[in-house]
């Protein structure tokens, strides 16, 4: 019995047909990266919501199976196991949006108004309403009580920035020549990420070769 | 130190460490500033320890207000000491925020010669961390840590029980929450208490 | 991360096993499998073959290199060279706790290969130590560290990268002033006791 | 010297990581009045600085006084809702009596709209096909099996099981349970799973 719909199309103007097998390997990767990046990623929602359509469709079936029937088991068991991933990637996200949710919006206002958001709309309203719980909180419990001078919710020095400088570990999924390691003595450091090879390094020069795949965060 | 942000009582602690600084100008109604005076206004030319965060605000301005001085520990005799053997030093008695303490005053210290003290006394005490994280009998052995570096040896004891804690074991068990089972073990505390 | 959740990576691995049942395929999201035969070996995912086993429904079949002449080998490189050498697979410690751990009757001189495996794994991990001390005092900007396995990287987090992070930082801070001689009155500062050091 | 009774404030904060202290409105409230004093010092010199111009520096020196009280303020109230949104993840959207009395009324304010956040975007999740929302308070630990041994810690009551299952959890009573399903009792400290 088949109880997968074996090939989605991800989204109607998109020709090319994915398997679900390619989906949950790109979202188990989105999850790892985004659990070892200091900033945060684009989202994935394609991603996600293929795999909750995918889990969907497979309970139904499983429930049509005799309940301590093997396969029925087994299905439930990976399907447990994709759901701790897509928790633990949304979970993961939610924090890093709480903590820097000064600086992201700040960027994503940008990022929205040129089609390249990082956040889903969901989570895009959930920090706006963050940082406004945020504000009123601090602004009733001390800022108003303040002398008139001193009143003010100064974002600029409140916010929190991941640290882009921060070390990670990095495995290439190919060769990338000529990433720039910044030393501040001056003397930049020009080092070739050969295919297969792992590294500690800063995250800031290879933050664009983790968010289109060239490397994956170990 | 990584957070140094606005927010981080970390850094609010470290900012509040004293220094060493002398009065360039008159300040009418501070006298207070300095205890061993008795005056109203605190005059130019006293030295007084005050925290770094009056300090830097007071040194920032046109002209600054105040001298700052190095704190003895940042001086010749303690760097060279440092420079010697790092792992010899005790951090608890020395400065609980060595290097974060250092970081604010190095600023001020035109030769970097503090800075490059803070450099080789972190990399010479890293063994510490690594050996600290290994077993925690021998964190007893080893000299005192500063807050930080506490904090970096007790997040490697962490992976370190963690990971032996994989080898040994079977199935990782559910467990109740963190601040659930806190919670409840201070209430239990507080009930035996009355 | 947690070690079981680089051992959750590590589960997808896949390992084979001999079934006592038949069934036809079974169609995961994760890829097809079987159709399963009664005493024919088959591959699954590792989380499956450790499901499989717990209900008592196969036998495993031990990884090719589990087994004493080949892990001796290992040990004997891993203790020459002064590098990492490349280990059997990227979870060869996941593999050995869940094969030795659920199934060690099916694999031949089970004890004495989980004795060598935790020698690989001890002799690696002290070397994992001295060249994080190294790489430190070298400096502590960038490293690379082929062949070392997932569970192996994991257990250098945080401290190495944090330290890592703590260094640079101490450097650009402590540093400001060195690399852009003020604008700032720095005869304000008193200079007593400058030392002789460079 | 300035702005000492907020470092005491933000000491005791740092004492207990692990669990959330009662707020401390008294000591609030001595360092909002601190702030007041020194500002109305600071608008007396400041009208006075025509006569003595020495007096626009003590002026600037009391203002970064209350930066600092202002800093250290918002610095306890932000390491305290960090705590609160842990007691949400935690203890779930009700709160029990005795950590419930540890919040302000703001506080409890505070927390309720961040419940409420949560909530909103969780209900939000896999929506567009027909899902009502995704629990991420749940599924926290990689999955090793579907059922565990639970021994239940106490006087629970009913349990409805998804498959229509009822079952009486009472303190000491032991259960085979799925795994899926028994995570928050867990997690609440009402089971305990037997390894």
């Amino acid at each position: 019995m088949d109880l997968t719909d074996d090939n989605i199309a991800l989204s109607e103007d998109e020709e090319e047909e994915i398997t679900a097998e390619v989906v949950l390997k790109t979202l188990q990767s989105a999850w790892q990266n985004e659990r070892l990046a200091p900033e945060i990623l684009p989202h994935r929602n394609d991603m996600v919501e293929c795999m909750l359509g995918q889990i969907q469709h497979m309970e139904r079936n499983i429930n049509k199976l005799p309940k301590t029937d093997l396969r029925a088991t087994i299905h439930k068991m990976e399907l447990s196991r994709i759901k701790f991933i897509i928790c633990n990637y949304l979970k993961t996200r939610l924090s890093k949006i709480e903590k820097y949710c000064i600086p992201i919006l700040n960027e994503e206002r940008q990022r929205v108004e040129s089609g390249t958001n990082f956040l889903t709309p969901m989570e895009y309203k959930y920090a706006q309403e963050y940082l406004l719980n945020m504000e009123n909180h601090m602004k009733t419990v001390v800022l108003d009580k303040m002398p008139g001078n001193m009143q003010m919710f100064e974002s600029n020095k409140m916010a929190e920035h991941p640290n882009m400088q921060s070390h990670v570990f990095l495995k290439a999924n190919e060769t990338i020549n000529g990433v720039v390691l910044e030393d501040l003595a001056g003397e930049d450091e020009e080092i070739d990420l050969e295919e297969g090879s792992q590294h500690i390094l800063q995250y800031k020069p290879i933050a664009d070769l983790v968010k289109n795949g060239k490397v994956q965060l170990i | 130190m990584e957070n140094s942000g606005y927010l981080s009582i970390s850094d609010i602690l470290v900012t509040n460490e004293k220094i060493p600084c002398k009065f360039l100008h008159d300040l009418p109604k501070m006298g207070f500033l300095d205890p061993s005076a008795s005056e109203d206004d605190l005059k130019a030319g006293t030295n007084v320890e005050i925290p770094l965060w009056l300090a830097e605000s007071l040194h920032s301005r046109r002209p600054p207000l105040v001298a700052v001085d190095l704190p003895k520990i940042y001086k010749d005799s303690y760097r060279e000491i440092l420079n010697a053997d790092a792992c010899t030093v005790d951090m608890h008695k020395l400065s609980q925020y060595f290097y974060e303490f250092g970081c604010y005053i190095a600023k001020h210290d035109i030769k970097g010669e503090v800075s490059n003290t803070l450099i080789n006394t972190f990399r010479q005490r890293f063994r510490m961390l690594l050996s600290a994280s290994v077993s925690t009998d021998s964190v007893g052995a080893i000299q005192p840590l500063s807050v930080s570096e506490r904090l970096q040896a007790a997040a490697a004891a962490n992976t370190e029980k963690a990971l032996s804690e994989w080898l040994q074991r079977g199935d990782s068990i559910l467990t109740t929450a963190n601040m659930v089972a806190n919670h409840r073990k201070r209430k239990r505390a507080e009930m035996e208490m009355h | 991360m947690d070690p079981y959740e680089v051992e959750f990576i590590g589960e997808n691995r896949i390992i084979s096993v001999i079934p006592n049942f038949s069934y036809d395929k079974i169609y995961l999201i994760c890829g097809e499998f079987g159709p399963f035969r009664a005493g024919l070996p088959i591959n699954v995912p590792l989380w499956l073959a450790m499901m499989l086993k717990q209900k008592q429904k196969c036998r495993i079949v031990p990884p090719d290199w589990m087994e004493l002449d080949t892990l001796e080998n290992i040990k004997e490189e891993e203790k020459r060279s002064r590098f990492f050498t490349k280990m059997p697979n990227e979870h060869y410690m996941v593999e050995a706790k869940l094969i030795l751990g659920a199934a060690s009757e099916d694999v031949p001189n089970a004890a004495e290969i989980k004795t060598i495996i935790k020698d690989i794994w001890d002799i690696r991990m002290s070397k994992l130590r001295t060249s994080m001390d190294a790489l430190m005092k070298s400096g502590g900007g960038y490293g690379r560290l082929d062949h070392l396995t997932m569970m192996e990287i994991n257990s250098a987090k945080p401290l190495l990268p944090s330290a890592m992070d703590y260094l640079l930082q101490i450097q650009k801070k402590a540093q400001q002033r060195v690399q852009q001689p003020s604008a700032l009155n720095t005869s304000t500062f008193s200079q007593s006791g400058s030392s002789q050091n460079t | 010297m300035f702005a000492e009774k907020v470092i005491e404030l933000l000491k005791e904060a740092e004492r207990n990581p692990v669990t959330i202290d009662p707020f401390n409105d008294d000591k609030i409230r001595q360092i909002l009045e601190e702030m007041q004093t020194l500002f109305r010092m600071n608008m007396n010199d400041a009208n006075a600085t025509t006569e003595n111009k020495s007096l626009w520096t003590t002026v600037q020196v009391r203002h970064s006084a209350l930066e600092r009280n202002k800093r250290c303020l918002l610095a306890y109230l932000y390491s305290r809702m960090a705590k609160i949104k842990t007691l949400r993840w935690e203890f779930g959207a009700i709160l029990p009596a005795d950590v419930r009395e540890l919040l302000s009324d703001d506080e409890y304010e505070w927390f309720t709209k961040y419940s409420m956040n949560l909530a909103s975007y969780m209900r939000s999740l896999g929506q567009d096909i027909g899902y009502n929302g995704i629990d991420l308070t749940e599924n926290l630990k990689p999955p090793k099996s579907l059922y565990i041994e639970v021994l239940c810690m106490a006087d629970y009551g009913k349990l409805e099981l998804e498959d229509g299952d009822v079952i009486l959890l009472k303190k000491n009573s032991r259960h085979f349970l799925p795994t899926s399903e028994c995570q928050t009792l867990i997690r609440q400290g009402i089971l305990k799973q037997i390894s």
